[in-house]
């Protein structure tokens, strides 16, 4: 037991405690504190999207924008994964 | 009804996450424990998701029952894309490492020099 | 002309989703550019940046000349729903948000202009220019986002593309090394970030940040939310002692990245300002611990932590600093130092804000640390580009072997001579003037600190002047006879940002009055950024 | 990484068009049912990396350049952000749904009856993340095989 | 106009004084006048190309230039040297190890969490 892994020992308990406890202040499974905003978009999702799959709708026009940031992180991947196995100059 | 249950199953995936990455040298197995982190967030996610007894939020033949939430499909949806993109990136950068220095031991790579 | 007013009044309306969406088009447009030749290439993508910069420069005009806040509904219709729930993602724009702007847009402008006879020689230049507008996208986007998920993806998006960027001489070893660090370390971190996220989505069943300040109650899973908030944060922005991966990743990169690396990590700092002030500072400002029957402010607690982490930065980053022999290794641990003096004088305000009840004093010091904020980026990026100018004549960064440079590029050595007296603080220039700000701020914390704070800048002074001796001055060396001064677009970078660093310098005042004051003023009291958007319902 | 043997590739030439035509009826669907763009590409994208499996990274890469691949991910990213820009143009507001009550294309608000004529820009917008998927992962799929096979090691 | 001007000429003023760099530069200027008259008073039998101008290395024949340069690490050498505590600790501090980073990272998760969730 070096130094190392006491240290890592101590702080990774001290924060798995916490982290337990939090789980433990959650609401229990199944019925959340809060669904005001998801029953909303439930309710008006097919009037004002028109989409007959709420998720798709979600994805698509309410958080069209975090799809957009998606779609670009995997482009960006790509264009990594290009760049980094690209033929360099001899 | 399961209380907490599965809260519990997200902190212990992830602190196994956190276990790997912090304890182990390899760097395969620091990749393996970053993506165990992001289950556990994901799972998490999804979790928040589930009211009792609710159908997706699929309107034809749902039957107007009770829906479960939408969004944390959505922001699950998202995470997971990000988290396939992280992983290409580090995998193709370790099998760059393992080029230039020919071994996968986190403390050697460190010390190497150039 | 009341046609062009129209047009101009809809740009402006329009111009928060454009500053993200342009750069995206562009990076998404480059490869096909790519196909057709280079200089079309580096054309487009200067018109994209120039066009974007165009954009920002209309919203920020417009935020900090009439004071008033911007909210962009992606998808249309108004912020909050009926009800009051924030269903779709919105961008809202203040004081802070426009002071971050600004930065990001000098300096892909400026890192543009220098990639251009910089990456000359090097293959795959089409993936890299998308990449690069991708990462200003990714800034530009983190930086005006509204929303705590949306913030989160702008973040990975950030991540990856400067983690591809950062090995981009694949054939070296380290560079690759460096990349690796910088995406593991960054993951995590985004990692935990999404997980307070969840807590709080899972709580207040909200995801926009003003909705879920206005009903956050502090709670214990709250305060969990908020240490992985901060410390998730804290380490993409480089705070000792999760600042090792800092130094690999400025050194290794390229220059032109390294620019934009220095605005990711200010964004993250950004992001850590807003959680803090914005999300948790109501909260924070009420909320009183109790050890044993005293009473301790939550605020006073974190700003006391913020400011020995901030000390320990500053010792750390430039002791280190002193020692290394890397060039670009040794400005990346200067800048380790630069942002300690940026936490220090934010922990600052911290303890002083609530406890001692000085609003004065702590406006004075959030002044001073926003102030260095955009001093540290100008100033150490000015070193940067010499570093890169000085690589791209010589090939060669270690400061064992250079020597005698002086002779040959003498704009550059002008321009690194302005970096050393900026990012040391000698007066006049700008960088004198924030730390002047901050050494006054934390003496009425506690004089010791604002001692160490000066001693470490003299320190820093002799870092700088270490390298100017040994890289610029001596004698003619043999092996660099016939090195030439770097080519002109790097001159004309290096020239934008020395001669900002001057007019700062010499004019201080207006540059605080008229940039810095609103972006102070949106910090302290954020309830204008909620009620600007409760009030809606 | 040469091929496999013949039964694998057989079974391969005979699974690969079914995941296919399963994977593009996800994405086709993804505003019905559950699914969508990403889902289903994923899907396709696992079909063709089962080509790769099977026939070699080599084979492949000499019939499908990673470039190609590439500019097509371009092609659908594009796609996907020059319908928002359609929404500010037509709709006056980034992302807007501006197909939305036309009668025209997916203009219809399917009141229930899941008609695959509804949701305005929503299944375009599937299409565009599906080529972008596809492309995507294929290519990252591809690159890494082909960089860690004999023939591309010295990439 | 003119308040345009006097906003250029404002001073930045803090709590316990104020800062202007054009004041500065002016008494900079003054303090070059005040060194350049005190150089006038300076020795006046000195002649160039005679043997006051030469190097005097205690006899030793001088070197050339190229050896006269001091490499980078050599500076401060005695800073280095009297600080080695400091620096052994620092330098233990910088293993290039991923997990480490990580680790510091737990590292002060953990204390944040005691002080916002203990104290």
């Amino acid at each position: 037991m070096d130094k190392r892994t006491i240290a890592a020992a101590v702080f990774f308990s001290i924060v798995a405690v916490f982290l337990i406890f939090g789980a433990l202040f959650m609401h229990p499974f199944g019925d959340p504190t809060e669904d005001d905003m998801d029953q909303y978009i439930i309710d008006n999702t097919q009037s004002q999207t028109g989409a007959d799959n709420g998720v798709t709708s979600v994805v698509f026009d309410y958080r069209g924008f975090d799809t957009l940031g998606e779609a670009t992180v995997l482009f960006t991947a790509v264009a990594g994964v290009i760049l980094i196995f690209r033929r360099l100059k001899k | 009804m399961i209380y907490n249950i599965p809260y519990i199953a997200v902190v212990t995936l992830v602190l196994i996450g956190l276990y790997a990455v912090i304890m182990k040298r390899n760097l395969i197995k620091i990749v393996i424990g970053i993506t165990l982190i992001e289950s556990g967030v994901n799972l998490f996610l999804i979790t928040l998701a589930y009211r009792e007894d609710s159908v997706a939020p699929i309107y034809h033949g749902s039957g107007m029952r009770l829906m479960s939430l939408p969004v944390p499909h959505a922001l699950t949806l998202t995470s997971i894309v990000i988290g396939v993109a992280v992983l290409a990136l580090m995998l193709s950068l370790i099998i760059h490492i393992y080029k230039h220095y020919g071994t996968l031991d986190a403390k050697e790579i460190g010390r190497k020099e150039e | 002309m009341n046609g062009f007013e129209n047009i101009l009044s809809d740009l402006l309306v329009h111009s928060p989703a454009l500053i993200v969406a342009i750069p995206l088009l562009g990076a998404f447009l480059t490869p096909f550019f790519g196909k057709v030749h280079n200089t079309a290439r580096n054309t487009f993508v200067l018109i994209i940046v120039l066009l974007t910069s165009f954009f920002s420069f209309l919203l920020v005009h417009d935020i900090l000349v009439n004071g008033n806040i911007h909210t962009y509904v992606f998808g249309g219709g108004s912020a909050l729903t009926s009800g009051g729930f924030a269903v779709r993602i919105l961008f809202q724009v203040d004081g802070l948000n426009a002071f971050m702007a600004i930065i990001a847009t000098l300096f892909a402008i400026v890192g543009v202009i220098y990639s251009w006879s910089f990456m000359k020689e090097h293959t795959g230049l089409s993936k890299y220019y998308t990449l690069y507008l991708l990462m200003i996208a990714g800034i530009f986007g983190m930086v005006l986002t509204g929303d705590m998920f949306n913030f989160f993806v702008f973040l990975e998006i950030t991540s990856i593309a400067s983690c591809a960027l950062i090995a981009f001489y694949t054939n070296k070893g380290k560079a690759v090394d460096a990349g690796f660090k910088y995406i593991v370390v960054s993951a995590t971190g985004a990692l935990f970030v999404l997980f307070a996220i969840a807590i709080l989505y899972g709580q207040y069943n909200a995801l926009n940040i003003a909705v879920l300040a206005s009903n956050i109650q502090f709670s214990f899973l709250d305060r969990i939310a908020l240490v992985l908030l901060i410390s998730g944060l804290a380490m993409k922005a480089g705070i000792v002692p999760m600042h090792m991966w800092l130094p690999d990743a400025y050194g290794r990169a390229p220059s032109s990245v390294t620019l934009l690396l220095i605005v990711a990590t200010q964004a993250s700092l950004y992001g850590a300002l807003r959680m803090i002030f914005t999300l948790f500072g109501g909260q924070l400002s009420r909320s009183v611990n109790e050890v044993g029957g005293i009473e301790i402010n939550v605020n006073l607690l974190i700003g006391a932590v913020l400011v020995g982490l901030a000390i320990l930065t500053i010792f750390v980053g430039v002791l280190m600093a002193l020692k290394e022999s890397d060039f670009k290794r040794m400005i990346g641990f200067a800048a380790v130092a630069e942002i300690g003096y940026m936490i220090l004088a934010i922990g600052a305000a911290l303890t002083i804000m609530f406890s001692v009840n000085d609003l004065e004093t702590s406006r004075l010091a959030l002044n001073g640390g926003i102030f260095h904020i955009f001093n540290d980026a100008l100033d150490v990026g000015l070193l940067f580009l010499v570093a890169g100018a000085v690589y791209y004549a010589t090939k060669e960064t270690s400061l064992n072997r250079l020597g005698g440079l002086a002779r040959n590029m003498k704009y550059t050595t002008v321009f690194f001579l302005i970096g050393l007296l900026a990012v040391a603080g000698m007066p006049p220039m700008n960088g004198f003037s924030s730390k002047l700000i901050i050494y006054q701020s934390t003496f009425l914390v506690n004089p010791i600190l604002s001692i160490i704070a000066i001693l470490c800048s003299i320190l820093l002074l002799a870092v700088f002047v270490k390298v100017f001796y040994s890289a610029f001055l001596g004698p003619k060396q043999a092996k660099y006879e016939k090195v030439k001064e770097a080519p002109k677009s790097m001159l004309v970078a290096m020239a934008i940002v020395a001669g900002i660093i001057l007019f700062i310098g010499l004019f201080p005042d207006i540059f605080i009055s008229n940039v810095v004051e609103p972006a102070t003023r949106a910090l302290v009291n954020s309830g204008e950024y909620i009620q600007y958007i409760m009030g809606v319902i | 990484m040469m091929g496999m043997s013949k039964i694998v590739k057989t079974m391969v030439s005979v699974a690969l068009p079914l995941t296919l035509i399963y994977g593009l009826y996800i994405i086709a669907h993804g505003h019905l049912t559950p699914g969508g763009g990403f889902q289903g590409g994923a899907v396709v994208a696992s079909g063709l990396a089962m080509l790769v499996v099977s026939y070699g990274s080599v084979w492949t890469m000499d019939r499908i350049k990673e470039k190609h691949l590439s500019s097509l991910e371009s092609l659908g990213a594009f796609g996907f952000i020059g319908l928002a820009f359609l929404g500010l143009i037509f709709g006056s507001w980034f992302f807007n749904n501006f197909l939305l009550g036309n009668e025209y294309l997916f203009g219809m608000i399917g009141e229930g009856a899941s008609n695959i004529n509804t949701a305005g820009v929503i299944p375009l917008m599937n299409f565009a993340v599906g080529l972008k998927v596809i492309a995507g992962l294929f290519a990252i799929v591809l690159v890494m095989a082909y960089a860690t096979s004999k023939k591309g090691g010295d990439l | 106009m003119l308040d345009q001007l006097s906003q250029l000429l404002n001073s930045l003023t803090t709590n316990s004084g104020f800062w202007n760099p054009l004041v500065w530069g002016l008494a900079i200027i003054i303090a070059f006048l005040i060194i350049y008259i005190l150089r006038g008073y300076g020795k006046k039998d000195y002649k160039k190309g005679t043997e006051q101008a030469k190097v005097f290395l205690s006899g030793n024949p001088e070197y050339e230039k190229e050896k006269m340069h001091v490499k980078s690490s050599n500076v401060y050498w005695g800073f280095m040297e009297s600080l080695k505590w400091l620096y052994n600790v620092l330098d233990k501090m910088h293993t290039g190890n991923v997990s480490d980073y990580i680790l510091w990272f737990v590292v002060i998760m953990g204390i944040f969490f005691i002080i916002l969730g203990v104290i």
